[in-house]
């Protein structure tokens, strides 16, 4: 061990998903008792960086990574999580890991119970069977809440227990480990209220004051002043700035999250013409029940023959809000579409209405898997609109037209150049995006007023995300079709769309015009709209 | 990377996939009749009359196995609650009965008389099983189970008078097997019934299950039906499509019971009697492995399934008792019918693909 | 948790189960004991039985035998112990006498011939095995009913 | 949480106790009305159901474990009850009587009990999700292996000696094993009669102490990480805990348990029915779990107890209750044999629905919240 090595070292960390690069020679450094705040947008490789540390086996799965981790001067390759945790790191994820029915007590000693002395029976029978020490498992969550400085009940059932609690418990359990040199904290703050946030960010003061190193992840850019040493703010898989926390300011950390040298918002038309036209969508006071994009009292006007743009971080609420529309997922409020009410929670309205969705869901909700493309492209069509059907005795016998099927079938594969062995073959034998231009297609296909696509581009690769872009461009200018896209990447949403609302915290925090700046956006996304 | 799967694949590669696909379970019990089917001369059993009883077995068992289909479509699952359907079937027979009704009239009045009940029972049904989606294979089992258990106590309650199918002594109370003979014994069978040499085969039985076989074809082409296999496909998608789920379901769950009342209907006039009490209450589980011996899945089924299932289960059925006995001097048939059926269901539910749902 | 001496515990606990089911197969063994009440040959000469024995096992009258009766008892173990109380003459008086008898480990059933053994005769004489004759009628084949539904009370 | 539901009134309460308790409930009534139809005495009552709770306790409290680690209830506890038989059939050809051959048949099973517990559990690792039907098929599909055994095997491969046991043919095991001299040799033990009832001692300690163990089972590690694997899966795999091998575990104890209670079912008993005795074992014994009030997910020894003497009760008065109604005493015998299936249906009803009830609270609680921001 070298004595003046950092605790933590990461060098030249690269890796990639299947030749997609999304991490590009990440430098790190952490010493003892150091706070470090990691920032960037979705997808700029901040989990990446983190699963490779924490030693995930998504990463050994995927091809594993290069680059060095060094530890007190030492080289480490985790194998595993649990390599990660015996090296002294411990995570905190954004999903809890706990068991609903325990107790914190419970939950913080998981799997790592103190035992009473083994007995004749756990000889033979393996040290499973020793009983459990209640009395040493209360003393040892007590010290790890103290240790956090946080109050919670140990005895408390987690179920029972607020969100913020729950997230103290997951804190409290890697602090219960004996060999914990390096917290890392991943959104911890999403969950919590004002309050619970600020006692946090005590307490992570607190630990570091006690000697661990705390790599803190968050959106919430104001924290990360509070109680952070240094920043380290990544974008597209670089890491762009490492300054200390003392010498920046929000702004700058925002302009440095989302500034890219592009500006290509050519396609905008201009705000005022915008502003005169029709509005031919209304949603108003929308709630929506979507596990991780809740939704709360979203307002929102859409503009005919428009493309919107939805943004916003993940997690904050942006998918929910066609999820809720189209009655996929339990919501409330009243939308109204071409002055007419849409009820909610009933797809079918929404489809009569002529509205249709492509889900951001493409293996869950887009496709047919085991069916042939012929089927995904034709059936919604078939069933709402009672196209490529053949009528017999005076309608009571409604045929399947397979000719006609096939027919608008080739037809997409051709104009949207699907690539398969032909129109029958199975939609899961189909790579990823050629699965989106399905589901693209099967939405075409109903030959809609209004289209709602989510996450059109997500994993797949550039020259598709191309033709889906194009695609979708080219069916709000030809057909006049009203178009609002739900997407993570900003830069996408500017390009095609005129305007773009960003959600943040289940609510709109703005809508502006594609054409205004990054920066502009970026705030919006990191404010918080209460 | 999937575009060129087919091409970059070797022979022997494809010919394992093609094994994988079809499954090893039904490989080896196809192997296994085809094993018995070769044997047979050798061990001086007539060829030809092992052949007529499997035709004749196929024929009375194929329309309950048929009855699985809409079920598997939907997305139901197996339908391990067919004894409520039999249970609409011995209705409708038994009242065909008492009103009367002999001959050929009597099996269509039966089948007549089965489908309100069929219907009824399979609109509730259907009704409890949408509200306990994700568990509906366990919970069938027992709503057949109950529902024969409650049809003991009606057998013994019901008002019937017909003295060919009371107990003689007291008066009342159905016997637990009724004779069929003067009423549908054999009407199908009988009915263009085909002989060459050895060989028989039960025209008009065949012919009716082919009937319902290609009205469910049909269906299966046309609207809703092609709502129904996309609801059993991914309920998501058919929900977002605009589909009333629960309503393709409970249809779905109407329709096979339905067929299994005209399947028992079928069975017995092949069989020649009506089997009352206790009789229905394991029926559902030779239909569920016939399909799976057939090639369907938890999720898929073809008519294709039924035909091969059917002819393969009840090969095996016929075949090993009188193969093995004439071979071995051991009756092991029961033994291998309970191991090959159950064995072929637990392949089915243990089956990585299968256990997404 | 020291290896090999969880492995020796487990051996230990392993070897104690089949040790006990050892025990349980010597000491569990049960016999059916006959007593025949009957005439004896012996060396020529026929040995008369008594008028009446009274056989008590455990202190329990199992069976009360005239001449030419067979009575029977079960025990559980090879230590048979019986008492006999043995009336020689009509209205004679009776004489008791114990006995205690080693059963043979691999025969179910016993027969003991009571004048035999009450005339010390060595064991070979007065104890043989008891063979069960399978009538005519037991050997109708018997239906096997495997049927997964029975009403059979709990 | 809004102030209402905290000053939420005792009506509510006393609805929501009787929802959670609806089975019992039902059943007790059932049983209010059959007992003074049937018209038998307090003193034979409470001998009948003294007997069964000796008889039946045991193979109830063996599913106690597997619903522990979320495993559902176990219909695989069948393949116990074949293990125990087949130990006692090997027993009774050996001629090994009274508590040593009960003994002796015990340490038999276990390695049966063992091996179909492994096999049980891991077939059920593969179809995570329908434990419950999978285990189900399992009971049948080892049903016919296990009549290959006794049929076939036995005699022909297996060493039978007794005509007495043996099928005449030469191989396979008669319908009826007598059990003779090893009946009841445990109830009688120390058994004492109170007021003419006879109460088993010695069973009812050895119940005891199963419960003793199970509750002992609960404090220690594995307890635990069956809790915990029962509750969540993915949590307990994070954690560490091997999850398969403790979902196997799980139903290897069952089993083993199983078998023991069918060996102490059948002393009472007093002969095997070698080809149904299990069969309706596992059933019978769920029925009775749920009567007691316990859930798919959710099990106690309470839950054994109160169900054991319910079900039985309900066992005992429903075919003379019958009989008295309709002068039919078979009407009686059905109406229970449909109420046993009755009852698991609802029971697994209620389990589903429940589970989608839990789905759908979040909704509700994000439109309180956002009336309670109108406000």
């Amino acid at each position: 061990m070298t004595e003046n090595a950092p605790l933590l070292e990461m060098k030249g960390i690269r890796k990639d998903f299947f030749g997609n690069q999304v991490l590009t020679d990440i430098h790190l450094s952490l010493k003892e008792g150091e706070v470090l705040g990691l920032v960037g947008e979705n997808g700029a490789g901040k989990s990446t960086l983190m699963k490779i540390l924490f030693g995930m086996n998504v990463i050994a799965e995927t091809g594993g990574y290069d680059g060095d981790i060094l530890l007190n001067g030492e080289k480490v390759r985790f194998g595993s999580p649990f390599d990660a945790l015996a090296a002294g790191i411990g995570m905190v994820h954004q999903e809890f890991s706990l068991i609903p029915g325990f107790t914190a007590t419970e939950n913080i000693l998981l799997n790592r119970e103190p035992r009473h002395k083994a007995g004749v029976v756990s000889q033979i029978f393996g040290e499973r069977l020793e009983t459990l020490d209640r009395k040493k498992m209360q003393d040892q969550a007590a010290s790890a809440i103290q240790r956090m400085g946080i109050r919670i009940d140990p005895d408390m059932v987690i179920s029972d227990m607020p969100i913020g609690h729950k997230q103290f418990t997951e804190i409290a359990r890697e602090l219960s480990k004996d060999q914990l040199r390096l917290l890392i904290l991943d959104e911890p703050t999403a969950v919590l209220t004002e309050k619970e946030a600020e006692a946090l960010l005590a307490s992570i003061r607190g630990m570091a004051a006690s000697g661990i190193a705390v790599i803190f992840i968050t959106h919430r850019l104001q924290e990360i002043l509070d109680v952070c040493d240094r920043v380290l703010v990544m974008r597209d898989g670089y890491a762009v700035q490492d300054v200390p926390a003392a010498r920046t300011s929000i702004p700058e950390i925002t302009k440095w999250m989302v500034g890219r040298s592009v500006d290509t918002s050519a396609s905008a038309r201009a705000d005022e013409q915008l502003e005169t036209g029709r509005v031919i969508m209304s949603i108003s006071r929308l709630w929506v029940d979507m596990a991780g994009e809740t939704v709360r009292d979203v307002s929102l006007d859409v503009y005919e023959g428009e493309i919107l743009g939805i943004g916003g971080l993940a997690g904050q609420g942006k998918l929910g809000i066609p999820n809720g529309v189209m009655g996929l997922y339990e919501a409330g409020g009243s939308v109204t579409f071409d002055e007419k009410p849409i009820p909610l929670n009933q797809p079918r309205s929404c489809l009569d209405a002529s509205i249709a969705f492509v889900s951001e869901d493409r293996r869950g909700v887009g496709l047919l898997l085991d069916e042939s493309l012929e089927w995904n492209i034709a059936f919604p069509p078939m069933q709402i609109q009672n196209k490529f059907l053949k009528s017999y005795l005076g309608g009571l016998i409604k045929w399947r037209d397979e000719a006609a099927i096939r027919e608008v079938t080739s037809r997409y594969v051709d104009s949207l150049q699907i690539r398969c062995t032909g129109t029958r073959q199975k939609a899961k034998e189909l790579s990823g995006g050629n699965q989106q231009k399905v589901c693209l297609a099967k939405a075409f296909a109903l030959e809609p007023r209004f289209l709602f696509v989510s996450e059109p581009t997500r994993g797949i690769d550039v020259g598709a995300k191309e033709l889906v872009l194009n695609a979708l461009k080219r069916f709000n200018r030809e057909h006049g079709v009203t178009v609002v896209m739900i997407s993570s990447e900003l830069e996408e949403l500017r390009q095609i769309c005129d305007r773009i609302a960003i959600v943040s915290g289940g609510r709109i925090a703005g809508i502006l015009p594609a054409t205004r700046s990054s920066e502009e956006f970026g705030m919006l996304m990191v404010s918080q709209v209460k | 990377m999937s575009e060129n799967v087919w091409t970059s694949k070797s022979l022997s590669d494809r010919l394992r996939g093609a094994v994988a696909s079809f499954g090893l379970p039904r490989l080896i019990i196809a192997g296994f009749l085809l094993l018995l089917f070769i044997m047979a001369p050798f061990v001086g059993v007539n060829f030809f009359t092992q052949i007529t009883n499997t035709l004749n077995r196929f024929s009375w068992n194929a329309v309950m196995v048929l009855a699985m289909v809409p079920m598997v479509h939907s997305g139901c699952g197996l339908n391990f609650g067919l004894p409520l359907g039999i249970v609409s079937g011995l209705l409708g027979a038994t009242m065909s009965i008492e009103f009367g009704f002999t001959g050929a009239m009597s099996f269509v009045m039966a089948i007549v008389l089965a489908t309100p009940f069929a219907v009824v029972l399979g609109l509730g049904y259907g009704w409890l099983l949408n509200r306990i989606k994700g568990g509906e294979m366990m919970i069938a089992t027992y709503v057949g189970f109950s529902a024969v258990a409650f049809m003991c106590i009606l057998w013994l309650l019901l008002p019937f008078k017909s003295p060919n199918m009371v107990w003689g002594l007291a008066g009342k109370g159905l016997r637990t097997t009724i004779s069929l003979e003067g009423y549908y014994d054999k009407v199908l069978a009988n009915f263009l019934q085909v002989r060459i040499g050895d060989l028989v085969i039960p025209g008009g039985t065949i012919l009716f299950f082919a009937l319902l076989a290609f009205a469910m074809w049909a269906f299966l082409h046309t609207k809703t039906g092609t709502a129904m296999t996309a609801v059993g496909s991914n309920p998501t998608f058919a929900r977002a499509s605009g589909i009333n789920i629960d309503k393709i379901r409970i249809l779905s769950v109407v329709m096979s019971t339905w067929l299994a009342a005209v399947g028992i209907l079928v069975y017995q006039q092949g069989f020649g009697f009506v089997q009352l009490y206790m009789a229905p209450f394991y029926m559902a589980l030779p239909a569920v492995s016939a399909i799976l011996i057939g090639g369907a899945t938890v999720n898929k089924a073809s008519i294709t399934n039924v035909v091969i299932g059917t002819f393969l289960f009840q090969g095996i059925v016929t075949m090993t008792p009188t193969v093995m006995n004439s071979m071995i001097h051991m009756d092991m048939s029961e033994v291998i019918r309970i191991i090959v059926s159950n064995g072929m269901i637990l392949y089915a539910l243990t089956r990585k693909s299968e256990a997404i749902r | 948790m020291n290896k090999s001496r969880k492995w020796l515990f487990r051996a230990g606990a392993l070897l104690l189960l089949i040790l006990v089911a050892l025990l349980m197969l010597w000491i569990g063994r049960g016999h059916t004991v006959y007593f025949d009440n009957k005439t004896i040959e012996h060396q020529g000469v026929e040995y008369k039985p008594p008028y009446k024995v009274v056989v008590r096992v455990n202190g329990e009258q199992v069976a009360k035998l005239n001449a030419r009766e067979r009575g029977m008892a079960t025990w559980i173990g090879q230590n048979f112990k019986m008492e006999l109380e043995v009336t020689w003459e009509k209205k004679g008086e009776a004489v008791v006498r114990s006995f205690t008898q080693k059963l043979p480990y691999n025969m179910d059933g016993i027969v003991l011939n009571l004048p035999a053994l009450l005339n010390d005769f060595p064991e070979e004489v007065y104890l043989s095995e008891f063979v069960p004759v399978a009538t005519e009628a037991e050997e109708v084949e018997e239906e096997i009913i495997t049927s997964e539904f029975e009403l059979s009370d709990l | 949480m809004s102030t209402k539901n905290q000053t939420a009134s005792f009506g509510a309460k006393l609805g929501r106790l009787a929802r959670d308790n609806s089975v019992p409930i039902m059943f007790i009534l059932i049983c209010a009305v059959c007992i003074p139809l049937a018209g038998f005495s307090g003193g034979y009552l409470l001998n009948e159901i003294i007997t069964r709770m000796g008889r039946n306790t045991f193979l109830i409290l063996s599913l106690l474990i597997p619903i522990m680690a979320g495993m559902g209830l176990n219909f695989g506890m069948t393949l116990g009850a074949m293990a125990g038989e087949i130990a006692l059939i090997l027993t009774a050809d050996w001629q090994i009587w009274g508590i040593p051959g009960v003994v002796l048949s015990m340490i038999l099973s276990i390695p049966l009990s063992v091996g179909l517990g492994l096999l049980c559990g891991k077939i059920l690792n593969m179809a995570k999700g329908r434990e419950m039907v999978t285990s189900y098929i399992v009971s049948y599909f080892i049903n016919g292996v296990y009549q290959l055994v006794v049929l076939y095997m036995m005699g022909s491969i297996i060493p039978i000696a007794h005509s007495s046991i043996k099928l005449p043919r030469g191989y396979g095991i008669r319908n009826t094993v007598s059990l003779l001299n090893m009946r009841q040799c445990i109830d009688n033990l120390w058994a004492i009669r109170v007021g003419g009832v006879k109460i088993p001692v010695l069973t009812f300690l050895i119940i005891a102490l199963l419960c003793l163990v199970i509750l002992w089972f609960r404090k220690t590690k594995l307890g635990q990480d069956m809790r915990a694997v029962g509750q969540d899966m993915n949590v307990a795999r994070d954690a560490g805990v091997d999850v398969e091998r403790t979902r196997i575990i799980s139903i290897v104890i069952s089993t083993v348990l199983a078998g023991f209670g069918m060996i102490l079912y059948l002393q009472n008993m007093g002969n095997i029915s070698t080809y149904s005795s299990h069969s309706q074992i596992g059933m019978f014994c769920i029925a009775a779990l749920l009567v007691g009030g316990a859930s798919v997910d959710k099990a106690s020894i309470g839950n054994v107890f109160l169900g054991v003497s319910l079900f039985h009760l309900m066992f005992i008065v429903a075919p003379a209750a019958g009989a008295k109604i309709t002068g039919d005493s078979m009407i009686g015998e059905y109406f229970r044999v449909f109420v046993s299936y009755g009852v698991i249906t609802v029971a697994l009803v209620m389990y589903e629905t429940k589970k989608r009830r839990a789905k759908a609270s979040l909704g509700r609680q994000l439109e309180l919240e956002q009336k309670g921001a109108d406000k």
